[in-house]
This record gives structure tokens, C-alpha cells and sequence, in this order.
């Protein structure tokens, strides 16, 4: 065994990965606060990465401009999503509300397709690209720096969730959501915040993802590997996310390449399914879920 | 606790419904501890206690839903706390619920024909083509359905009105007219006029005796309206705090004082009796 | 009236002198970039010969539906038009339409085939008698590469980097025969699976194989920079090549700093390329200022031979059948293509197989010559 | 005008068409099948197969998740196991294709039990995800197992009927519009007998069907075998209308193609899952033709088709579940209330 070839393709693993875990806290932020399982999370993610470009390429900005602005479109469309689509289904079945969001990942992959055209482009190279060496371990410069910011923004989130009034909010509407309306906190408005926040958390994860393999139409596939990471980490925790995303990443790697790539999906929803078999809540889920 | 002198004389047979010593428990807390008693055949047994004192929980033994830590149920004899609700309702168990538990979206005649399910033998090739056995058995469920029961129950105009669209009290009636296509042998009903009025109760209860009447069947019942409890049960068991804590005729439980000390929570038992009666 | 039925009956004899050239176009979809270009190029090759009069006076009409690339899709436009017109030509866009469709096009017999699909399937007279590829199949294109690779650096080793589909799997396992055959080393295969955008594993693969080149196929654009990039940022010297559909000169400079050097296969001449006399690209350039893609020439190509062997069918008196114009098709000898392709070519079975190495150069951002042009067979 | 309907006897009352006007246009729509490969172009009765299989496989997702509660992704991929069926018995063993269906039936439904035991486990969405899980691993098969001929899949030879091939769809209509006529009535016959009923009790409350001696286990795994067999049908009439059989033919985004037909045509109802699948499948052809209309006018018309179609796609899943949940069917109805008063009550 080639130890130090293993060292590179787990890193390469843990940093694509870490990209899982962001997209992944995305997800959780919307269950928690209104319990909608949001297949559309993917092309939420393209969207964001193509706002970019467009606002980069089309619109001359600079980069450093573009990413602010992107986040914000992102909190934009999770706010406008929210008042369009999810709120009128309050009180739905959960299949129907999930089914509204597939058919919003629908729409939003025309949109982009309209828009941009069918045809993969490339973002404008921002992220440095000197090689990184970990010891011997070689790590591609976008990855690393991709996992770094990823790991910055989710360390952000933890502690919005945890520290500021919105996440107190959130977290208490999370957990009863009468009792966190009899206490005077506006269940709407969190719905709405959390909607916001995830989307503009999506956004900015597709600035990453597109740095680092371009952008297409159909880059929304990502959102069915975040599917398997929430899955298994649990759809309402976001430590679940963080462990998830890692292990989702690391396992891909791995079995991209010992068995090759076409393995890859196998992989990781075999294990999905071993899951759902053996702990359909998930790593760290909360029990209750089990059961809609 | 009631002497053991005065016991109905039914009680000499042997019970189609034992229940021995039985205790469920949920995480730490227990629901039941060592509950004994027994349903004659042919009677009208009523289960009664204060809220929370572990009726529901019997129910949900008895038909399947929870597995008890220790302890046994016997039907005719027959060890059957391992068997899955299916296999019970097989026997002959059927049960109605606290919060009817009909099937919204369909209509009466569907509900009630979804009783007699367990007994039926069109399997899916029959049923795909409708001919044969699906036929015959289809018309022949319809016309025990209409005669035996939609009849007796008084519900023709409703037979094909969608149940959610029903009244309380007649979505009721629905339930039980579903439990007795199971054509039961004890049927088990909680709270069954739970909400209504007077004549609406009065109703249920003239239906109820009918059943035991007319159709042999056995009853075993959770009801609060202590009023209908005391006209028209042979048998009441008492439960508190998960324990049995009298048992015997309607009258002799009525005096006892341990049952009287156990409802001084919830105002006087003989206090309540009069009151439902009044109403 | 009755001259409204005259007309009408004379517009029937005029439609029925038209060639109708139909086509399933993937003007939308994940080839839709190809689609585009094959579209234009159809439509201005047919343009060409209608303003010379058409072919001994009759029109080529061209008919397209899109498809989104998808086979049911492409079928079900390929019924529309054969039901609404008398079609003569097609032009497919993909293997699995090519393969879908065969058993209707011999059972009609009325018609040729060709299309944006190079399997090497495809290249078997006796199992598609009606079909023909504008150029050289995957297997031929990865023989042209493999033996510019055994001239240039005998022994060499290579990596093959493919996606997970039908149009990446195709020439593998033929590929690899090939290199044994020409002396070189298949070191390592590694396979993507479709859509996927992060490769850095797959690079970390490559670079423990440390192959003197690296072939990819199956791809348009992504993820191909990417594999460059990294696999250059960890300092690999391997070179990078590709197959027709990668080989666009846009496409090739969306890939940045990683387009330098890279190089593949192209049988066609590229629209920029003013060497030497080659009356249809200065055609091409003149109906057209704008840079035209790869697709394009296809196309424009496609149509230039179906043409050709409708034109060599009426020269010969013989009725229009599919039979025919496949015989026709197969007299092409020697044929100058007015400059698309570089050598005067001939179609013997069902493709075409001539091609060139084309490297990038960054300064002049173009694809520009590295070989000679090779014939595989001679 | 219609003002009521009594009936004499209970058979009558039980009859999957109750009135005389019903019959006459059933009979009518019949005979209008019957005609229409005589008057329509190869275009149409081509779109008419189309719409055919996917009346058959979308009424088999309608048993499974409309009428038994349990929502599946996996739809496409099990028609992909059907189909697969169909080609390897065609191209390796050569039987007719009656019993090819058959097979391709019973094989898919032994692959959906198989990928139904988790429903045992998990309902509602998880349920959901683990058919998606599980059309990921069936397409891995598809790609990469000999039998099924890898990535390039497998092509085969047409139906034969009497010597005739059906290689054309005007003859295979004949192939697949009994088939799948035959499919929807046994559907709505299974509905009028408990196996039916017994698969609505599951869906509208779970606890309360096992006390009416229901086994949840092995009724869940039937729906699930029952929908599988329609797939996989449906999926080899696919293989003989394609004759060519790829990994690609049977994506997820198919899957969710025929749950949003039973959406939007309406879940539940055995005419839900034939309008909604009619629908769905027509769509995009309208689409295209408007499209053509507007060609003149706005030149680059053709190459915005397809993302004008996957917006509308979803925009009618959004727009069916939030304000017309009941689907078609419900309008359908109304249509009918509306003229059975008309013109007493408008």
C-alpha cells in the first residue's frame, strides 16, 4: 500500500468533502426551521455560481465585488422562494412540499440554461493556485483553499446559530415550534431567515464548487451527494452535516480511486441505503424524524 | 377490592379474554403493572379508571400494538401477546378508537368493507381481472354489508358520502359498523360515546346491547360516561395508576372505596353518576 | 379553381423534385454547442449548392428538428419529417440514435445516413450499410494520435482519462490494443463519471502512473482543464491530447493557462488556417466572418459528401435508394474537399479515415499543425 | 343533464361504470382508438404509443404511491429493468413477446420488492430517497454488467406477431394500446375488491389497518411488486417501440417525470394517472410546435426549446401541487358536475 498516495487522495477526500458539509449546513438550517426536505439545494448552488459569473463576466465587476453580491442574491431567492412556493404549502403533506422543491430545481436549471446556454464555462481564475504540500502530501490549491473558506463560513454559521437572535429563534423554533410562537418569536420571519440564510450559504458554496470544476447546467447533481451526506448525518443536525460531508467526501474518494470512478455514486448511496436500514435518522438525527 | 362472594354467575364459565398479570412499560415508566382480569363470554366488560390510569395502554396490549414486558393474554385459551395485530384481528379481535380512526378519504361502505378484510380471499391475480372469486365475494360482502349491518346501524343515506365529510357522531357509528364486519368475537371499543349528546349516547348504547344481544358478540369497553358504565356492562374492571385496583358487578364497584378514594380526584364518583344522568 | 388545383399539383412536382436532407439536430442540451455549429454548417454547404443551381436542377431542402440529444427525442423527429416529407438524407446526432434508427433506415432503403457520432460501431458496412462517418472513427482518431505518440517518443507511456458513457467507452478497449500494437504502454485508465467536476482524486491517480501522455475522450470541455491544471500545478510533465469533439479551437481557449500544448486529433482544417489554396473555407470566411466552430465544418462536410454522392447517383442514371447512394458514396476517390481536409480523400467503407495533430499554441491562441496529415491504411 | 342515478341491484351499484351515457362513451372512445391508426400520420400514432406506455407505467406508480401512500423515485429505473428484460430475451433466448413482458413484468417486481424492504423500515421522504438510492445502483448495473451490454446497451429485434414484425408504430399500437388498456382496467378493478382497499387503508392511516388484520409488510411489498410489474411492462413495450436499450434511457429526471404526471393528472385516481401521464407527455410536443410558430419572428426560436421545457415542467409541479393538488382529475370532475346540472345550476 502506497501510504502516502492514500494520505493524498483522503485529503483531496476530506477537502471535497468539506465542500459536502457547507452545501450540507445549507440544508439543515431549512429542515430545522421548517422541516422541508429542499431537493432544489443543488441548483440553488448553480444559480449562485452562474450569478457570479454573470456578474463577474458579463457585468465587468470585480471579484471581490462579485462574491458579496452573489451571497446576497442567494438570501434574495431563498426569501422570494420562501413567500412563493413554500409558504402557501404550510400544513402540506412533507412528499408534497419535497416535490415543490423538485420542481423548483427544475425550473431554476432552465432558468440558468436560458440564460446561459446548455455549454459548461469556466469562472475567472480568483483562488491562488501554488501548489500546497502537506508534508510530502500534495493537495490541489483550490481544494485547500475551497476547504478553508468552506470551513470559515460553516464556523460562521455555528456561531450565528448559536449566539445571535436569529438563531436563538431559529433553534427555538427548531425544537417546538408552538411553544417558540407562544413566546413571542415570529415562526414567519424564521422560516424566512432561515430560507434566506441557506440559500445565500448555497450561493456562496457555488462560487467555490464552480471555481473549481466550472459550471453547467446540470451541476445540480451535487445536491443529490448532499442529499446522502444529510441522510446520513442526520437531517437536523449540523455537527450530522460537518461529519457527513467528510465522510461522504472521503468515502468518494476512495472508492474514485481504488474501484474507478464510475463507483463513486455506488459508493455512497450503497451506503445511504445501509443507513436507512440501520439508523434512518442518521448519525445524529433526532429520533422523531423516523417517522412522517 | 370487591369479596369474592358475589361474583355474576357468568363468571363460572371459562373466559374468552384472559388477561394475566400483565405489566407494560415505556422507557422507565410504567404504564401497566400486573394486571389481571377476564372477559366472559357473552358480557359486557367495562374498563374504567381515571385519565391516565392505563385503559388506552390496555387496549393497545391487548390488540397488539405494544409488547408487554411480562405477563400474558389469553384469547380462548390461546397464548397470544407474541402475535402481530393482524393475526389477532384474525381471531376474531376487533377495536374501535378514542379518535376514530376511519379512513378519511374513503367512503362508508369502503370503510366498513375494509372490516371484513382479514376474511376475504381474493388475492391480487383475482382482483386485477375481477372475475370469479373477486366477484362473487365482492357482491356477497356488499349484500351481508347492506343487510346485516347498514341496516342495523341505520346509515343507508350515508353509504356513499365520503367519512370526512361525516358528523362526529356519525363517523361513530361508521367505526363500529366497520369493527362488526370484522365479525368479531370480542369487540373492543374505547369510549364509543366519548362527545355526544344524550340521544346520541343513548343511541350508541341501545346499538351496543343489540350487538351483545343479537349478535353474541362480547364487549369490552373504555368509557368515562360512568352513567351508560353502570346501565349496561355485566362485568367493571378498575383500573388506577396502572394497577387493578377493584373489580366485579356494576354495583358493587360503585360502593367500593378504594374506587371511590381513586376518582376523589376528579370529584365524586357518585357525584359524577348523577350527573351524567341529569344531563 | 382550376388553377388554384394547377398550382397546387405544380407545387407538388416541385416539392417532389427537392432533395429533402432531414435532420435530428441537438440545437439544445448538453451538445448543443455541437448542434449549433453542425446546423450552420448544413444549412450553408446546401446554400452553396442552391445558388449553383442544386444539383442537375433540383433543390436540397433541409429539414431539422431538435432533439436535446436525446435518443427517444431524435427518433421522434426523425418519424415527424420522414412522415411529412421524402427524405433522402439524414443527419443523426448521436450512437444511440445512429444505432436505434438503423433497422427503419434499411427496411426503408430510401435514404443515407450520417451524423455527429463517431462510434466505431458505426464503422461496419455490412451492420450499417446505410450509414457512413464525415471522418474517422474513436478507434481510428486514437490510432492517429497513438502513432504520432510511437514517432515522436517510441515506447511511450500513456494514460487514458475517459468519461462514463457510451461516447467514452467506445474506443478503450480497441485503444489499448493499438498501443501494444505500436509498442506503447496503456499505464493507467481512469475513468469519470458523467458530469463530474471534481476530479482531484483522479489527478493524484494520474500522477502516480506518470504517463509521457495522457488521451482524453469522451468530453467536450469539462473536466478536462481542471486535470490539466492540477495535474501541471503538481509539476507532471505529461503531454495532453484529445478527440474530435474536444478539439475546438473555442472550447480549447476556455481552458485558460491549461490549453498551452494541449493537442489531439482533428481531421478537418481549422476556419483560420489561410494555408495553401482552399476555395471553401475562403467560401466559409466570406459567407461568415466570425470564427466557425469544428462542428461546423462537420457539418458543412457531411453535407458537401451527401450531396456529392447524390450528385454521382443522377450522374450515373440510377434511381435514389439508399443502396445506391451508398455505392456512389464508396466511388469517392481521390476527392478534393476544396480545402476542408488537407488531402484529397476516399471513403472505401464507412469512414473517413484521415486526420491531423493540431497543438495549441498561447501565443497565437489557435490550434496550429503538429503532424503532417496521417491516413491510417496507407 | 343528468339529475340522478338509482340503481336495482348491488352489482350494478358496484360496477366500475354505472350509467348508460358512460357506456356510450367508453364504447365511443373505443371505437375512436380502434380508428385512429387509420386517420392519424405516423407522427401521431408514434405519439400515441408514447403516451400509451406512459399511461401504463404512470397508473403503476399511481397504485404504489397514490393509492398506497408510498412516494417512489425509482419509477424509470424499474422500467429500465423491464426493458432490459425484454432485450435479453429477445436477442438470448428468442420467446414471443407476450411471455417476454410477462417476464419483464414479474422480474421488475421481484427487483421492487427487493428495493421495497426498506419501506419496512422507512416511510415518506426516506422512503422517497431510498428509491433514488436505488435507481443509482440499478443504473450502475445497467452501465456496467455484461448482460445488459454495458454503457452501449443492447439493440434488438422488433416484435413479431403471426410471422409479422412490429416494427413500425402503427403496427406495435396494436401491441401496446390493448396492453395497456388492459392494464388500467385491471387497475380499477383491483380497486373495487380489498386487495385495493386494503392498499388505501395503508395510505390514509397505518395503525388502524393492521387492527383490521392488514399485514403492513407483506401489503406494502405487494404495492410494490404490483407497481414494479406495471414498470417493468411499461418498460418493455419501451424496448420494443426504441428497440435500442442504454443506461441513458432511464434517468432519474424519468422517474420524477411520472411522478409529476400522477401530481399533476391527479393521485389516487386510476383517471389521474392516465390524463397526467397524456398530459405530461404532450406537453413538450405543444411546446414545440408553439416554438415553430414563433420561429419566424424570433430566429434562434429552436435552440431556447429545451430550457423553455424544463422550466415549464417544473413550473407545473410547482403550480398543480400549490393550487390544484387534486390534479386534473378534480378539474375533470368539475367539468362533469358542471354539465350534469347545466343548465339548471351553471
Amino acid at each position: 500500500m502506497d501510504w502516502l498516495y492514500v494520505t493524498e487522495v483522503a485529503l483531496a477526500g476530506l477537502g471535497a468533502g468539506a465542500l459536502y458539509a457547507l452545501t450540507g449546513v445549507a440544508f439543515v438550517l431549512i429542515y430545522k426551521a421548517t422541516r422541508v426536505v429542499n431537493l432544489a439545494i443543488g441548483e440553488i448552488l448553480m444559480l449562485g455560481g452562474y450569478v457570479f459569473f454573470g456578474l463577474v463576466a458579463g457585468a465587468g465587476l470585480s471579484i471581490w465585488a462579485a462574491i458579496p453580491l452573489t451571497i446576497l442574491a442567494g438570501a434574495a431567492l431563498g426569501a422570494v422562494v420562501e413567500r412563493a412556493l413554500i409558504r402557501p404549502m404550510l400544513g402540506e403533506s412533507p412528499i408534497s412540499v419535497f416535490m415543490v422543491t423538485i420542481g423548483l430545481g427544475s425550473i431554476l436549471a432552465g432558468v440558468v440554461e436560458l440564460g446561459w446556454g446548455a455549454d459548461p464555462l469556466r469562472l475567472p481564475e480568483f483562488i491562488p493556485n501554488t501548489p500546497i504540500f502537506l508534508g510530502e502530501a500534495y493537495l490541489a490549491p483550490k481544494v485547500a483553499y475551497g476547504a478553508l473558506v468552506a470551513a470559515l463560513l460553516i464556523a460562521g454559521a455555528v456561531i450565528a446559530l448559536r449566539f445571535s437572535r436569529g438563531g436563538v429563534a431559529l433553534r427555538a423554533t427548531a425544537r417546538d415550534q408552538g411553544a417558540a410562537y407562544s413566546m413571542g418569536i415570529d415562526v414567519g420571519r424564521v422560516f424566512s431567515l432561515s430560507w434566506m440564510a441557506a440559500c445565500a450559504t448555497a450561493a456562496g458554496a457555488g462560487v467555490i464548487v464552480g471555481a473549481i470544476g466550472g459550471i453547467s447546467p446540470t451541476m445540480g447533481i451535487f445536491g443529490l451527494s448532499v442529499l446522502v451526506v444529510v441522510i446520513v448525518g442526520g437531517l437536523d443536525s449540523v455537527a450530522g452535516a460537518l461529519v457527513g460531508g467528510l465522510l461522504i467526501g472521503l468515502v468518494e474518494a476512495l472508492a474514485g480511486s481504488f474501484l474507478g470512478g464510475e463507483y463513486k455514486l455506488l459508493a455512497t448511496f450503497s451506503l445511504l441505503i445501509l443507513i436507512l436500514m440501520v439508523r434512518p435518522y442518521g448519525i445524529f438525527g433526532t429520533h422523531e424524524i423516523e417517522r412522517l | 377490592m370487591s369479596d369474592g362472594l358475589t361474583r355474576s354467575p357468568r363468571e363460572t364459565a371459562a373466559p374468552i379474554l384472559k388477561v394475566d398479570a400483565l405489566s407494560l412499560s415505556f422507557g422507565g415508566l410504567r404504564a401497566l403493572s400486573g394486571v389481571s382480569f377476564e372477559v366472559q363470554d357473552g358480557s359486557i366488560t367495562a374498563l374504567i379508571g381515571p385519565n391516565g390510569a392505563g385503559k388506552t395502554s390496555m387496549f393497545n396490549a391487548i390488540s397488539g400494538f405494544y409488547r408487554p414486558s411480562a405477563g400474558r393474554i389469553l384469547f380462548d385459551g390461546e397464548d397470544i401477546s407474541r402475535e402481530r395485530p393482524p393475526a389477532r384481528a384474525k381471531r376474531g379481535l376487533a377495536r374501535t378508537f378514542q379518535n376514530i380512526a376511519l379512513f378519511r378519504g374513503m367512503t362508508v361502505l369502503d370503510n366498513i368493507k375494509l372490516g371484513r378484510h382479514a376474511h376475504l380471499k381474493t388475492n391480487i391475480f383475482d382482483a386485477l381481472f375481477y372475475r370469479g372469486r373477486a366477484h362473487r365475494e365482492e357482491m356477497e360482502l356488499r349484500q351481508e354489508v347492506e343487510e346485516r349491518i347498514i341496516d342495523f346501524l341505520e346509515i343507508q343515506h350515508i353509504r356513499h358520502a365520503p367519512v370526512g365529510a361525516l358528523p362526529y357522531g356519525l363517523q361513530k357509528r361508521v367505526e363500529l359498523a366497520r369493527a362488526l364486519a370484522m365479525r368479531p368475537r370480542i369487540l373492543m371499543l374505547d369510549e364509543p360515546v366519548a362527545g355526544m349528546n344524550r340521544e346520541e349516547t343513548e343511541d350508541m348504547a341501545r346499538f351496543i346491547l343489540d350487538v351483545k344481544e343479537e349478535w353474541g358478540i362480547t364487549i369490552l369497553m373504555v368509557e368515562h360516561d360512568m352513567g351508560m358504565v353502570m346501565d349496561i356492562s355485566d362485568h367493571v374492571v378498575v383500573l388506577n395508576f396502572g394497577q387493578v385496583i377493584a373489580q366485579g358487578r356494576p354495583s358493587d364497584v360503585q360502593s367500593d372505596p378504594a374506587v371511590i378514594s381513586a376518582y376523589l380526584g376528579s370529584g365524586d364518583l357518585a357525584e359524577r353518576i348523577r350527573k351524567t344522568e341529569a344531563a | 379553381m382550376a388553377g388554384l388545383a394547377l398550382g397546387a399539383v405544380e407545387a407538388r412536382a416541385q416539392a417532389q423534385e427537392d432533395i429533402v436532407l432531414g435532420g435530428s439536430i441537438p440545437l439544445t442540451g448538453v451538445f448543443a454547442f455541437a448542434g449549433v455549429g453542425i446546423h450552420a454548417g448544413i444549412q450553408d454547404y446546401l446554400k452553396i449548392v442552391n445558388d449553383a443551381g442544386g444539383i442537375k436542377g433540383r433543390k436540397i431542402k433541409y429539414v431539422a428538428e431538435d432533439t436535446g440529444y436525446k435518443v427517444d427525442a431524435s427518433v421522434a423527429a426523425f418519424n415527424k419529417i420522414t412522415s411529412q416529407n421524402k427524405v433522402t438524407l439524414y443527419y443523426g446526432d448521436s450512437t444511440g440514435f445512429a444505432k436505434t434508427i438503423n433497422p427503419e433506415l434499411e427496411r426503408k432503403g430510401t435514404m443515407i445516413m450520417a451524423g455527429a457520432s463517431f462510434a466505431s460501431e458505426l464503422n461496419d458496412p455490412k451492420k450499417f450499410p446505410l450509414q457512413f462517418l464525415p471522418g474517422p472513427d474513436y478507434t481510428e482518431m486514437f490510432g492517429i494520435l497513438m502513432r504520432h505518440i510511437a514517432k515522436e517518443k517510441p515506447g511511450a507511456s500513456i494514460a487514458l482519462v475517459y468519461s462514463d458513457t457510451e461516447f467514452g467507452r467506445d474506443p478503450i478497449a480497441p485503444g489499448e490494443k493499438l498501443a501494444t500494437e505500436l509498442g506503447l504502454k496503456v499505464v493507467e485508465k481512469i475513468v469519470t463519471p458523467p458530469g463530474s467536476v471534481d476530479v482531484s482524486t483522479e489527478v493524484l491517480k494520474l500522477r502516480r502512473a506518470r504517463p509521457d501522455y495522457t488521451i482524453f475522450h469522451g468530453y467536450v470541455l469539462a473536466p478536462i482543464p481542471e486535470f490539466i491544471q492540477q495535474a501541471k500545478q503538481m509539476g507532471m510533465q505529461s503531454r495532453f491530447m484529445g478527440t474530435f469533439w474536444s478539439m475546438d479551437n473555442s472550447m480549447v481557449q476556455q481552458m485558460g493557462e491549461a490549453a498551452d500544448g494541449f493537442m489531439g486529433v482533428m481531421p478537418y482544417r481549422y476556419y483560420y488556417d489561410k494555408e495553401g489554396t482552399s476555395p471553401m473555407l475562403d467560401r466559409i470566411r466570406q459567407m461568415r466572418p466570425e470564427y466557425q466552430s469544428t462542428a461546423y465544418m462537420q457539418g458543412f462536410l457531411t453535407a458537401m459528401l451527401m450531396t456529392e454522392s447524390v450528385k454521382r447517383t443522377l450522374d450515373a442514371g440510377k434511381e435514389l435508394t439508399g443502396a445506391n447512394m451508398k455505392a456512389s458514396l464508396n466511388t469517392i476517390k481521390d476527392f478534393d474537399t476544396g480545402g476542408i481536409i488537407g488531402v484529397p480523400i476516399s471513403i472505401p467503407g464507412n469512414s473517413l479515415p484521415v486526420g491531423r495533430i493540431y497543438r495549441f499554441d498561447a501565443k497565437q491562441k489557435q490550434m496550429l499543425p503538429a503532424s503532417d496529415w496521417i491516413q491510417l491504411g496507407k | 343533464m343528468r339529475i340522478g342515478t338509482f340503481k336495482l341491484s348491488y352489482a350494478a351499484d358496484e360496477a366500475l361504470f354505472d350509467t348508460r351515457v358512460q357506456w356510450v362513451w367508453l364504447a365511443l372512445l373505443a371505437a375512436s382508438l380502434v380508428l385512429f391508426p387509420f386517420v392519424a400520420g405516423p407522427y401521431w400514432i408514434y405519439m400515441a404509443c408514447l403516451v400509451a406506455i406512459n399511461v401504463a407505467s404512470a397508473t403503476g406508480l399511481n397504485i404504489l404511491t397514490g393509492y398506497t401512500g408510498l412516494v417512489s423515485l425509482g419509477q424509470a429505473a424499474f422500467m429500465g429493468v423491464g426493458a432490459y428484460t425484454v432485450a435479453v430475451l429477445e436477442t438470448r433466448v428468442g420467446t414471443p413477446f407476450f411471455i417476454n413482458l410477462l417476464v419483464a413484468g414479474g422480474m421488475t417486481a421481484a427487483v421492487g420488492v427487493v428495493f421495497g424492504i426498506p419501506s419496512l423500515r422507512v416511510k415518506g421522504l426516506y422512503l422517497a430517497i431510498a428509491t433514488i438510492a436505488a435507481s443509482m445502483i440499478l443504473h450502475f448495473l445497467f452501465a456496467h454488467w455484461d448482460l445488459t451490454g454495458g454503457t452501449r446497451g443492447l439493440s434488438m429485434p422488433p416484435a413479431s406477431l403471426f410471422g409479422i414484425a412490429l416494427d413500425q408504430p402503427h403496427k406495435l399500437y396494436w401491441l401496446v394500446i390493448p396492453v395497456t388498456a388492459l392494464m388500467v382496467l385491471g387497475a380499477a378493478n383491483l380497486f373495487r375488491t380489498r386487495v385495493g382497499r386494503a392498499f388505501i387503508a395503508i395510505r390514509d392511516r397505518d395503525i388502524s389497518a393492521e387492527v383490521l388484520g392488514i399485514p403492513l409488510l407483506q401489503t406494502k411489498l405487494m404495492s410494490f411488486a404490483l407497481s414494479s410489474f406495471y414498470a417493468g411492462v411499461a418498460g418493455g413495450m419501451w424496448a420494443y417501440f426504441f428497440r435500442v436499450v442504454t443506461p441513458e434511457s432511464f434517468p432519474l429526471i424519468n422517474s420524477i417525470f411520472y411522478l409529476a404526471a400522477i401530481i399533476v393528472g391527479g393521485m389516487g385516481t386510476i383517471l389521474g394517472g392516465i390524463l397526467g401521464a397524456t398530459f405530461m407527455t404532450l406537453v413538450p410536443e405543444v411546446l414545440k410546435l408553439v416554438v415553430g410558430w414563433l420561429t419566424p419572428w424570433i430566429p434562434d426560436a429552436l435552440s431556447l426549446l429545451a430550457p423553455i421545457r424544463t422550466i415549464v415542467f417544473g413550473a407545473l409541479i410547482v403550480g398543480f401541487l400549490i393550487f390544484e393538488p387534486q390534479g386534473l382529475a378534480e378539474i375533470w370532475q368539475r367539468i362533469r358536475r358542471f354539465f350534469h346540472l347545466w343548465p339548471f345550476k351553471t
